[in-house]
């Protein structure tokens, strides 16, 4: 789409409204770097029913050494462990919040609440960083805030990911991981952005370069309907969770237990919606091959 | 609601039903009840501009889901003359909770879609209440997409609750199907109307919603979530959805404040159920003046404009550069 | 395809070889008229046993007036149905012969027989006419000849038909009803007269008319997958058998027998092949309504 | 066949056995027979080149069956480096009959693609012994695309028997998943090389086997109909598919001179399965040579010359106007 191409550099085509919170409850921007674990923290492996040592998981990618469960890893750790190092990543549009576009109830207090326990500003975090010496712009949904659900600000951030990386014809990888889909408490504007993302994916396809979508565990509703079904490669990782309707509301629907592995990236490979099935520790090496291939 | 009427408008329908048993009665006895008739009719003025001008949004949600309000089908063949219906998606199954076709709408030839709900119980499940399967939504592009080769103006009439949570839609990839058609639709190098005629759930309206034009018919409402659905995630009772159905911010008038649809088609008063007919005649002048602004424009301008419609939603803030200073130098928790 | 649109308008890119049989042998331009019937003959009807008599079932478009079967209709006379009279029609390419290319043993009798008793030359006939007092380029397979199979010669007047179509911008309509599919006794050239036709078809796209695909009993193999299946719209008579793999073949493979209406057009329907079933008496006006709309 | 042996080659193998086992001797007992293993060497190749240079149709049509000769993932293997699978159609199902994926082929990125014969039972199984259903040719069509989309060209190895015929492959429309097929790679803008490695059956062979440069490995067979088949339609005997597979024309010389395909790929004599690294690299060489042809070439030139060459596909004869003057005045039956 080489026509449109220009008209999307400029930035700042949505709608600004100046911040609603008082100056003390603004969100700080994130520290780049994976938060420490403290020692001796444990945690039960929901796979094999075992203990498992926090810094254990954590060296082995946040991965059950005994019977391979993927844990949730946070838009941070991704990151050092999909690039380079994290001192190539340039995290781009930290200045945007998110704000109460309905005055839905509650909204400002759980956001706050989210900001201060997991240190991000939102869900995503997206930015330019190094994967096998090699740019790459890099978008990761981050589960453990609001779910990794899709809202204003997350749609804008990914939105304008695709427009700098068509800008700078550099490849995108963008790792979903969103139980909520879309974000309930921005209501329509949420469901827009699902437009406004696989837009930006589509004129992206101008740079021919490649979109690498990353299925992590859940990856359900507005995300999956959006952005991440539509990557020219779609990986996931084992054991997740993938699908549009929730696997409760489908329970309640159809009035019968659900057939086992419903919605898991098994089922999901099975029925032909992913390219592959990648383990965590062979993601970055995956990544880096099909990179590799798009630059020979 | 009992026989199709709500509790909140019992009152004003018991008054049309006796206006109506006096006008029998005067026709047939030949009795002139014409004075009392009179009264009556300014009394029954009077309530429904009470109760109709004053819906909460719950109230308009019922509107929607009224049985008797026209469905796709129905507007169809009120609408344009010369509807032939096409089926398949080519690759699974016809899916009828999806319909659509080729037909001339004020002399223009356009292809019109639409999810279809049943008018019985029968149709109900014929068409699984309306709820498409991703079948339905390929069904739908394809049909797009027909209508693209020809230069044809596309007409999309929604009504549906949202994507079918069942086994084989999941199976099937409902959600790359919708993505997929998200992604399609917007790529389209003809005019696009949509209208909202009656509910806009999620994923399943966005589906076949992306547009020139978005429109929405008064009593409509348009959602990223079902209102029972939000009250059962916030309160955990589906019997708290007019509570929802308010914060959700879903009707045409909200959504038109919101920039996210175009224009709030009227209906009669009291819901396009009370007077089909006329419900359909102001849907058909929206979409038709809409059209005839799109058609002069070229497919490349039609595409940027839509894209650039699409870029502006969402609503959020940026800070300063010296707020971000300030917050970046303060010490760390 | 506007490029490439010139490219084909040039006639005989095919290689072309001198006739191989005598003189005697050598079939004649077939009558543009349908036979007569003669009085008291009968059928009986295979959908309900009963007895009907030929001119009655002519008159009624050969179709059964109680159990509506719809029974064969050979070209001649389907032309007779669907346009505005047979005055009206333009036969194409009356000078084409089929040949026999591998030596296959016996063809050119088959042939010879097939061309006495059917009156026809090939399983195609091809021409422009007037339906609803528009121009239109229409090609009937004839199953009476060859099962209405694809060789050399037909897929060669099929794509002709496409190609003056484009020239003249008019819509076309194919009415296909070929059990053989592709023509054996051409080998590998029947194959690609299925590629052929579906080029041309899609060259054909650039004139913005329509392609209207009408499939009657049987639509199989060859034709079924290639040109027959890629109509802007396509429509099929009631009861029609059609697939690619032939159900004996299936029936034989999968070791059970088929379920009942196994690939009849209410099957093709049902999967979503087909864009409606149209009862032959509506195939005129139907046919009519979609060209009408495509002027509007 | 007996272990892998056809009767009419067990001489050479009992004589190239006895070589082996004479070879071993030597090594194990160090006595020396050089004189006696070069006289049966010497018979040995005149053997070989006296049985394998003159095979029959059908018994190249056996060779292109047999168990040990390479798949298309062991050619991908050997042809190739970095070879990265992918797998589904996005709609209904990731049909392992079919592959594909993206990988390096002589330095260059290629999409390449083929049917997937099992390699023991198990594995046939999950693969539908080698037959597509309609799932696997979309998903190959997905994946050419997608080639087109990076400006990749694709390279498609054919070893299938034909289009599955089962229920389920007719439901979901084998029929025009092929006829799609066709249509779109007849006009996709990268350079596509086919090449029948093995069986090229009928619709299941030209649903990916549309390209500027159709190749054919010597001992490979690409046909309209199987010759079982043919000999069932015209003998009513499977038993007679030896003179259905002549009567055919289907072998690589005979589809040279047809004019179907550009160049016939010699395989190590006795066929593939008797040095498959040597049949791969045969392979590697003429694919490879054929893209570099095709690489500089634009789309709109590849496409122009693409559908050119299928243009002229068919033999037939063309009446003059004197005679079908004279045959039209002579008086009918
Ligand atoms: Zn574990
Ligand atoms: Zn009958």
């Amino acid at each position: 789409m080489p026509v449109f191409k220009d008209l999307f550099r400029s930035k700042s085509r949505y709608a600004t409204v100046k911040p609603s919170q008082g100056d003390g409850d603004q969100p700080r921007p994130q520290p780049a770097r994976p938060k420490e674990v403290p020692d001796g923290l444990w945690v039960k492996c929901p796979g094999c029913q075992n203990i498992l040592y926090q810094r254990e998981l954590a060296r082995n990618l946040q991965v059950c050494a005994r019977c391979g469960h993927h844990f949730h890893v946070g838009a941070v750790e991704r990151l050092s462990q999909l690039l380079d190092s994290l001192d190539t990543f340039e995290e781009w549009d930290t200045d945007l919040r998110t704000v109460n576009p309905l005055g839905f109830p509650g909204y400002e207090e759980k956001l706050a609440r989210m900001q201060a326990q997991t240190g991000l500003s939102e869900a995503v975090v997206t930015g330019e960083g190094k994967l096998d010496k090699y740019p790459v712009a890099v978008g990761v949904l981050d589960f453990s805030f609001f779910s990794g659900s899709m809202g204003s600000v997350v749609g804008e951030k990914l939105t304008r990911l695709f427009e700098r990386a068509l800008e700078r014809r550099i490849p995108v990888v963008v790792v979903s991981g969103g139980g909520g889909g879309a974000r309930m408490q921005e209501g329509i504007l949420s469901l827009m952005q699902m437009a406004k993302t696989s837009q930006a994916v589509e004129r992206f396809g101008a740079s021919r370069q490649p979109y690498i979508s990353v299925l992590t565990n859940p990856t359900m509703g507005g995300v999956y309907a959006s952005f991440a079904s539509l990557g020219d490669y779609i990986l996931a990782e084992p054991g997740a969770l993938i699908g549009f309707a929730g696997p409760r509301i489908v329970e309640r629907t159809i009035r019968q237990s659900l057939p086992s592995g419903f919605q898991t990236s098994e089922f999901a490979l099975k029925n032909g919606m992913v390219d592959m099935i990648v383990e965590r520790k062979d993601l970055r090496p995956t990544l880096a091959r099909i990179l590799r291939l798009h630059r020979a | 609601m009992v026989n199709g009427v709500f509790e909140w408008e019992r009152p004003l329908i018991e008054l049309e039903n006796r206006i109506k048993e006096l006008q029998a009665f005067t026709k047939e006895k030949g009795i002139d009840f014409s004075e009392e008739l009179a009264t009556l009719e300014r009394k029954a003025d009077r309530l429904r501009a009470e109760i109709f001008s004053n819906l909460t949004p719950w109230q308009r949600v019922q509107l929607a889901r009224h049985p008797r309000r026209p469905t796709t089908l129905d507007y169809i063949n009120m609408i344009c003359t010369d509807f032939v219906e096409l089926s398949g998606d080519r690759c699974v199954r016809d899916d009828e909770a999806m319909v659509g076709g080729l037909a001339l709408l004020d002399g223009m030839p356009v292809t019109i879609i639409g999810p279809q709900k049943g008018r019985d119980t029968k149709e109900n499940i014929r068409r699984n209440f309306g709820l498409p399967h991703p079948e339905g939504y390929r069904k739908a592009l394809r049909l797009m997409q027909q209508a693209e080769k020809f230069g044809r103006p596309i007409v999309s009439l929604i009504d549906v609750v949202g994507a079918y949570p069942g086994i084989e839609a999941e199976q099937r990839g409902q959600g790359v199907a919708i993505a997929e058609n998200i992604r399609r639709m917007s790529f389209l190098r003809v005019p696009i109307v949509c209208v909202i005629t009656g509910e806009g759930g999620s994923g399943g309206a966005l589906a076949i919603g992306v547009g020139d034009r978005v429109l929405m018919m008064e009593n409509a409402w348009y959602s990223v979530i079902s209102p029972e659905m939000c009250a059962e995630i916030l309160w955990k009772d589906t019997g708290r959805a007019p509570d929802a159905a308010a914060v959700l911010k879903i009707g045409a008038q909200d959504l038109l404040e919101l920039g996210v649809i175009d224009e709030v088609i009227p209906e009669p008063l009291g819901g396009a159920h009370r007077d089909r007919e006329q419900a359909a005649q102001r849907l058909k002048e929206a979409v038709v003046r809409h059209l005839r602004e799109l058609l002069p424009l070229s497919g490349d301008e039609l595409i940027h404009r839509r894209l650039e419609k699409y870029r502006r939603m969402g609503r959020l803030a940026q800070e300063t550069e010296e707020r971000l200073q300030a917050v970046s130098e303060s010490p760390r928790d």
